[in-house]
């Protein structure tokens, strides 16, 4: 492995329990902060529904990725991005949400975009 | 003539089966009843901007709906449910199931 | 008292698989009766005996196991929908030469005949698609 | 099995290549016709679009249902319907197709799945 | 800054991914391109219904958009396409991904 | 001459595995170099051994295999995604008592780290979606 660092941006854009794919996107945020890259986590669309609290999983197979946000503080994983436009599409307040975050509008989403070396849009 | 109840499993942003099905069976609330189900559950956010023309036309066409109350519980929107739909457990899926002669899924 | 069959079409993975199973459960406990389970397309790595989940995960090919077990359910996983994802009983894994099968014990392989077959006993026929 | 016969409605609703379910509800029509069912096809929203002609299949790995077609009549399966609005909305002319079939409207399509005692939505 | 190469898969019908990415790209066709590929081909069907609004989008905002030859031949669309779109095979697809400092994908 | 990295997602079933194969035979015709197939998620399934697809139908992971033997290519199957699907190498179906291995020859087990040293050691990373 090498020393080099890039700008990564994992964008999780799916609801909960849609797919595999918030799963498979939160696991790529951990291995490369465990790889020490520089790592931002968008939650954008219908991905900002992850941010609410989930009741019981006893009756899905699938992950929930909610539970694995806390530990995001851990690893270092420090720049927690939202869509604000979908947030407000879903109703859903800032002070209902599990996590804080950097709140950013469309122009703001598009710059970080162009901003990374690389983004995995799960 | 028989009744159907139909089956949605997808969330408005990623099927237009919702769209489709209702296109169908709007206009006869006699013969079918629809169900929302796994990630077709995010349709009935009464609040939330791209479902408020379906629960419109829903709640004009007095076609009966349903949601899977496991479902939202495992997606923490129970209380963000519009009044259109009765939640169902699963005992309450399955008695809903024999109440018609079919079931038709929609994915 | 009434008759199902349950038509899954998506892997472990898809959140409709296990839906099908929580009504596969509410239907027996409620006194109902399953006709058939049918594996087709993805649904058949639900019948796999290969898979080793995460310990935090729910182990739905060794749940739906154990339920066809427990309730003595027919459990059909379609044969060309199988074959084409690399799932084969004893049979098949001699006739093309595999290392080994990889079917769940309680499974049994056949045609899509057996879903026009359930479709015509059950009282009801529902499909979980992926 | 036995002698019992039923009204099966087959609809195939999913594009070309965009997911097995096309295949896996052509299937069910063929086994459904050799068992001697009342099977019917209806080709809904944009699973009008198989019945156009497709110039090559080397580069997809899914199966062509579109050269499946022809074959149908060879299993007796002659209740073949489409959806007259989902030809409109994509522009298509009936004499571009590759079958001839019977163009319905929503009020139709809603009487065939009424009609029905089994009905696979693919 | 960096260039973006935007990968298109799903059809409208089956994904909001393509009206979300427009949301995002469109304001600022200096940076971006639009290529469609797989399913995601039918939002090149020019006389589609469903198509009018996203073509006109794009027209008026002279972002670059691209779709991939081999889907829309497979699919029995290619003389449907609308004038926005370049067709590119997969040896321009490779060499449009390096045009760009980045390719992301949307599903 | 630039140097790829293709993550692949979707199961042989599904369109974007033969996307992402027709780009990398594209990509190697025109000069370029493959640093790395990557298959994570449902993408394991084309690293699988036991499919017997119909003869009428591409076999996928045989396609795979054959690139990869051919250019030498490193393809890394992702072990947490591999394991939950039941694709495992030698070693791990002895440690979970599996009656044979179905990874095929030329692929290799290993973590999601690879991924990550990809995206920095290649010129493009390219995701092929479900």
């Amino acid at each position: 492995m090498t020393a080099k660092k890039q700008k990564i941006l994992v964008i999780i854009r799916q609801a909960p329990y849609s797919s595999v794919l918030p799963e498979a996107a939160l696991d790529i945020v951990l291995t490369a902060a465990a790889f020490e890259q520089e790592v931002s986590l968008l939650f954008f669309s219908q991905g900002v529904l992850h941010l609410l609290a989930q009741e019981s999983t006893d009756s899905s197979a699938m992950k929930n990725i909610s539970r694995a946000l806390p530990s995001l503080e851990l690893y270092e994983v420090n720049n927690i991005l939202l869509d604000r436009e979908a947030l407000q599409a879903n109703a859903l307040q800032e002070d209902e949400l599990l996590l804080p975050a950097k709140l950013l509008n469309p122009v703001e989403i598009s710059a970080a975009i162009a901003a990374a070396d690389q983004v995995f849009n799960c | 003539m028989t009744k159907t109840l139909h089956l949605i499993n997808k969330a408005p942003q990623h099927s237009s089966a919702l769209d489709e099905c209702l296109g169908l069976i709007l206009s006869d609330p006699q013969a079918h009843t629809l169900m929302l189900i796994e990630d077709g559950v995010y349709a009935a956010l009464g609040q939330a901007d791209t479902n408020q023309h379906f629960l419109q036309g829903l709640q004009q066409s007095k076609l009966p709906a349903y949601v899977l109350m496991e479902d939202l519980e495992a997606r923490g929107i129970s209380d963000k449910v519009s009044g259109v739909f009765s939640l169902v457990d699963y005992t309450g899926f399955v008695d809903l199931t024999l109440k018609f002669s079919k079931v038709q899924s929609w994915a | 008292m009434q008759s199902f069959t349950l038509v899954i079409y998506a892997s472990p993975q898809s959140p409709s698989s296990m839906t099908a199973l929580n009504f596969a459960r509410a239907l027996l406990a409620s006194g109902h009766s399953l006709y058939r389970l049918f594996f087709y397309q993805d649904g058949v790595y639900n019948a796999c005996s290969f898979q080793v989940p995460p310990q935090d995960e729910i182990d739905l090919p060794a749940a739906w196991q154990a339920l066809v077990q427990e309730h003595e359910i027919d459990a059909v996983v379609c044969v060309a929908s199988a074959l084409k994802r690399g799932i084969v009983d004893t049979a098949e894994a001699e006739r093309y030469e595999l290392a080994a099968a990889n079917l769940r014990e309680g499974f049994v392989i056949s045609g899509l005949g057996q879903l026009i077959d359930a479709t015509l006993n059950s009282d009801r026929t529902l499909n979980f698609l992926p």
